[in-house]
């Protein structure tokens, strides 16, 4: 069967709140209105005020309160409308939430879920599209999840409410409505996925290609577009940007030698150059070429459609880039 | 035409404030002047709206309809040298510190004609010259922003003030009371505005506010509340709020308004609040029939009211037609106006080249 | 020593609230054990102070002497399922819930048997069983924190409070704002208390606050004064806000109280306000030498106090000692709870190894 | 003549503020108290209070209002007691100062810098240990400085006192009372460096190590010591993290065939990382073994001073490192 990104997320929150009564919900818009993109459609109706709760537009104060309630014991799932949004909040993420069980000792854990839709959507300009995957995985005491697909979304998220640490979890607002392939098993209750591994999308021998979110199913068009050119791309869906999969990125451009990452944010210490340096550190002498990487423009996000484009990857971008990798 | 009309506006109400008079006094000519204004607010975000459901626009899309008293209000009772700053609700802020309506819709079509060159889109409209300072994507940023416009007003030693609008939403936020605090600290002529439309996207005032009488909630900043669907009480209360705030610095006004739209084009509006709600806005308090009422009591001529729709329908029509006419905006725009002074910056393309970005305001190269 | 006392402290001041009677029991075997626990905290930070300009403490150092009287009243009128949260100004929130001057002293010292086993460090300390939860370093952050701890207690329908404790310098925090709305919002039973100690560092308190009577500065949420020098008059207060609390809701509690020290130990504390100032604190206000008259002005035992002196200087100095003697941390500890959940989780090294970190709070291994 | 750094940029805001009647600074602490690290000592009393203003504890406040004033014309220096602090009011820093030039179609432009200590000081544990050069150098819109020394200190500060566009200058709390060899040149009143322009520290054939900040001394240090085992090392001081001096970084490696990058901040995403990918996106023929990065350890910052010098680079480390490399 199918499901969308939406419902995958929905389900994954209705069945957790089920599961586990120390489970809340909290956030802009989360309730009455039934989420600003309906991610939490129909759970205000089924556990109640007290589980879901609309707050104010105070970003930096729910935020806290969410934290300091994790800190008691209670695993809050905070929505931030977008990321963008949580840069009100996120000395509380960053001070507060990653810092304190190393702070206290190990006492203290916070086992809380950050979510929302990061990076670019269509037309929403500079101040709405901001890739915030960096800046997160740079600081420990976070894990940092990016699903792709309607099983990235259910079994990560199950994954990260059901761990005792601090997940930043990153969801994309184009992917919430899209269909994909679910099997029984991800439908079950109990499926989660594990915070830390990578998935191998598709088997390759002549290119590594490395993204996550959203572009995993550009690198996946792209790898069956230039099969027919025959050169075999193998495809790595991150999953989890913290902790890294390293073994499973290194392992496959040991076979490949040749590796490129994609991804939608800015370049300059983004996801992108820390994945080339894992690979340089990891496999320096089995690489045919440099590793490459394909971003974001290093620019604020433009408006308008044909600026838009420019400024993000496009299959073509990626297309292009691994063939001429491919040849190298 | 400029003989005086008396009216008496809806009394203020106030807090730690003596409240001005709500007898004022306007013109024929006056009131033609806002109701012309108003009108073409309306029409604006009327086709705004017909052109997002017509997929020429994209993203978001936040219109103003219902709101017009309140801006329309501001800019009677201020200059082009008062500094304003907004939130994301902002195409008719572009139009009243001297934009044209074709800017707009070029703006929100993605043209290079555009209030700024297709790169800001509908939440990111300014005029610096006018002093019009956006436009914000994030609730309540534009209130330290619009306190430190008043800051640079007063460390001039200029007579002018700055206001900064934000929502009932946005005044919940931390950084009002900061800035509130500041300001009253070191004597910032800033008017705080309040556009109450009595929701924050979803959610109802008392929802989200434990104390939804905002004027009241500046503790130590003096407060004013006023009918924000008459523009004479707002152009009133604004007037006196100005002279206030350059003697004595800063003060709030909340301004009672109604969106009629929803939050932005995805909302419908209507999930929330009920049909009859809305409805009885429209037909009680809606802004434009009020003064539309004002001049046809006084005696202004309905023909030439006919006739100044008309001509305002056009010019929109007008507007809209150019704007789709227009070109979209060349590609190595891209790589414009990030830095103001560019030496020695690459800029990194998706493919991995570098552009060498340039300062260039008037878009000449 | 059971015998009843009535005592009158300072009226308490009150915003949208009703304050509670002035008049307040004791007995010479409370007035002794407040005594007792001021002064302890009185002398473990005097060893603090000379520590540091030892040289044996490091980094930030935050002494609480000269506030003893509203942790000392606030944990009376509390029990340990209340919860509680501070700022760095933390050292003798560690001794109130259940902690030794040994941890604190070895905290400070970086060793392995401090408070936090030497990775906090003085601003962070904390005690999860006795629901206490720190020790923040960042000025405001607490509040929210303080407000989400008593969330829990009323979604686990608990009947406990939250307090969170933060400085007259804090108390301008957009944050702070946001949580009173919100916790009005809900419901949730937080004392908010600021310690005005009438400085945020070097700034005076009419230099930061605009409205400097805290107490009145959470608009609806209603809000008491009391003296912050008189454990009786805390003790009383926070009674009666807990009681609140827990029918109505949020309640702000402003004690007015005194740091003897600088702001910490870079600051000589003297630039800022004058010798003269700190001594007239000393002389007329001290909390210890207030409860110490008490006592003896009610019969208790002057020998007896010199006992508990001498025992309590005893208790410091070896705590002093043991601390010094403890070994520090062992290199393997740098890697411990990071995560609580650390599989699949290596941290790189500085020299671009990787660890596997563990999960252990009991350092066990 | 010696120089503090603390006097390089005492002078250098003294110098500016005299100059430009636009120039004004606040922060916590700046006036009264002469700075809570002394770096504004005297300036309230020369200036007055009307362009060296106290601050409540109010960053997202006062951050706003600094960068509303930059809209309008002025030139503030916003100073955070310390780059912590910062993250409460990082939205006003990323959404408002980095992308308003640009959304504005070049309107408004915002000449602003917001400077304090950043990283690790002494003893001062995880929530005020923090490096911030990769988030901020992230982002396109800003410009980010580091000096290193006293030089570095006052001609990085003037110049970005006098850029139009909003730069972030991280300073180093250890290094502000130490003491460095300043030239006339140095001294004189328009002596600015440009930004994005690192520095050739030192020259070598061997090895070329990168860094910033107090980084930078220690790898002099290094290559002095090696220098003395036969190992030259050139020592590159990035100075500007935003713009990335890309082709004297490369031009080095040209030559060394070697290279490393040294900084106290966290490993994943940082500038490290960047630099990594910098050298091999453009060099990667001309490497003899994979470039190496010695990074602060990924934790939070323990407080106790033995567990807290493992959590950062040293000497020691980065000689046992450039050695290895050396030989490789
Ligand atoms: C910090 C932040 N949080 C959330 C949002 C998403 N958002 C945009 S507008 C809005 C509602 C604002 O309501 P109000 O302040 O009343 O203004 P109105 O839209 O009614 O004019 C929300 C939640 C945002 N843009 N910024
Ligand atoms: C967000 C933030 N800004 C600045 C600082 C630096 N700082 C630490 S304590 C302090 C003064 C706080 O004063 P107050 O709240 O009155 O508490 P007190 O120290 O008097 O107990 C400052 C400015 C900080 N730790 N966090
Ligand atoms: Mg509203
Ligand atoms: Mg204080």
């Amino acid at each position: 069967s199918e499901m969308t990104v939406r419902d995958a997320l929905n389900s994954a929150l209705d069945e957790e709140l089920a599961r586990d009564d120390k489970v809340y919900i909290l956030g802009e818009e989360v309730g009455e209105y039934q989420g600003a993109y309906k991610i939490t459609r129909g759970l205000l109706q089924k556990y109640g005020a007290d589980r879901v709760k609309d707050t104010p537009i105070t970003e930096a104060g729910f935020c806290g309160i969410a934290v300091g309630s994790a800190f008691a014991g209670l695993k809050p799932v905070c929505e931030f409308m977008t990321f963008n949004f949580a840069m009100q909040g996120i000395d509380q993420i960053i001070n507060s939430a990653a810092k304190t069980l190393y702070m206290s000792a190990g006492q203290i854990s916070c086992p809380i879920v950050f979510r929302g839709p990061n990076g670019a959507a269509a037309g929403v300009a500079a101040q709405h599209s901001q890739c915030f995957a960096a800046w997160y995985s740079h600081c420990p005491g976070l894990k940092v999840l990016a699903p792709y697909d309607a099983e990235d979304a259910r079994g990560l998220l199950k994954a990260a409410i059901r761990d005792p640490d601090p997940v930043v979890f990153l969801e994309n607002e184009i992917l919430y409505g899209q269909s994909f392939p679910v099997t029984p098993e991800v439908l079950d209750k109990d499926f989660t996925l594990p915070i830390g591994k990578a998935k191998l999308m598709r088997k390759g021998k002549d290119l590594t290609l490395v993204a996550f979110s959203k572009m995993v199913g550009y690198c996946l068009t792209v790898a069956e577009k230039l099969s027919k050119e025959g050169i075999e791309i193998e495809v790595i869906n991150l999953r989890s940007i913290k902790p890294l999969d390293r073994e499973t990125i290194v392992n496959s451009v040991r076979k490949t030698h040749r590796a490129m990452f994609v991804e939608e944010g800015w370049p300059q210490c983004g996801v992108g150059s820390e994945i080339v340096t894992v690979i340089q550190e990891h496999a320096f002498d089995e690489l045919d070429a440099p590793v490459v990487r394909v971003t974001g423009a290093e620019i604020p996000m433009p408006y308008a459609a044909n600026l838009e484009i420019q400024a993000l990857p496009q299959i073509d971008d990626i297309i292009t880039a691994a063939r001429k990798l491919a040849k190298k | 035409a400029s003989d005086k009309i008396l009216i008496e506006v809806q009394p203020f109400s106030a807090h730690k404030i003596e409240a001005p008079s709500n007898k004022v006094e306007t013109t024929l000519s006056e009131l033609r002047a806002h109701y012309l204004f108003m009108y073409r607010m309306r029409r604006m975000e009327i086709a705004a709206d017909m052109m997002y459901k017509a997929k020429l626009i994209r993203g978001f899309c936040h219109l103003y309809d219902g709101q017009e008293a309140v801006l329309t209000g501001i800019e009677a009772a201020l200059t082009k040298q008062d500094s304003i700053v907004t939130s994301y609700r902002d195409h008719c802020h572009h139009i009243s510190r001297g934009g044209t309506i074709e800017e707009v819709m070029a703006e929100l079509f993605g043209r290079s004609t555009g209030a700024t060159k297709g790169l800001g889109g509908s939440m990111h409209m300014y005029n610096r010259k006018a002093n019009f300072y956006g436009g914000n994507g994030i609730v309540g940023a534009q209130i330290p922003l619009g306190a430190g416009l008043a800051f640079a007003h007063k460390y001039r030693k200029e007579p002018n003030v700055a206001i900064t609008m934000y929502g009932d939403g946005a005044a919940n936020q931390g950084q009002k009371y900061e800035a509130l605090n500041m300001a009253a600290l070191w004597n910032i002529p800033i008017i705080f505005v309040c556009e109450n439309n009595h929701y924050g996207m979803g959610t109802a005032e008392w929802r989200h506010a434990k104390n939804s009488s905002f004027y009241t909630r500046g503790d130590f900043v003096p407060g004013l509340k006023a009918d924000g669907m008459d523009v004479l009480a707002v152009k009133q209360v604004v007037s006196y709020a100005k002279k206030y705030a350059l003697e004595h610095g800063p003060i709030i006004l909340e301004l009672d308004t109604y969106r009629y739209h929803g939050h932005s084009m995805s909302d419908p509006g209507s999930t929330y609040r009920s049909r009859d709600e809305i409805n009885a806005m429209r037909t009680e308090r809606d802004p434009i029939e009020r003064v539309k009422k004002l001049l046809l009591a006084n005696g202004f001529d309905a023909a030439e009211l006919k006739k100044m729709d008309k001509e305002v329908k056009k010019e929109v029509d007008d507007a809209v037609e150019k704007a789709k006419a227009a070109p979209i905006p060349p590609d190595h725009w891209l790589w414009k106006n990030v830095y103001a002074a560019p030496a020695n910056t690459e800029l990194r393309k998706v493919d991995g080249g570098y552009n060498t970005p340039d300062y260039d305001p008037e878009y000449k190269n």
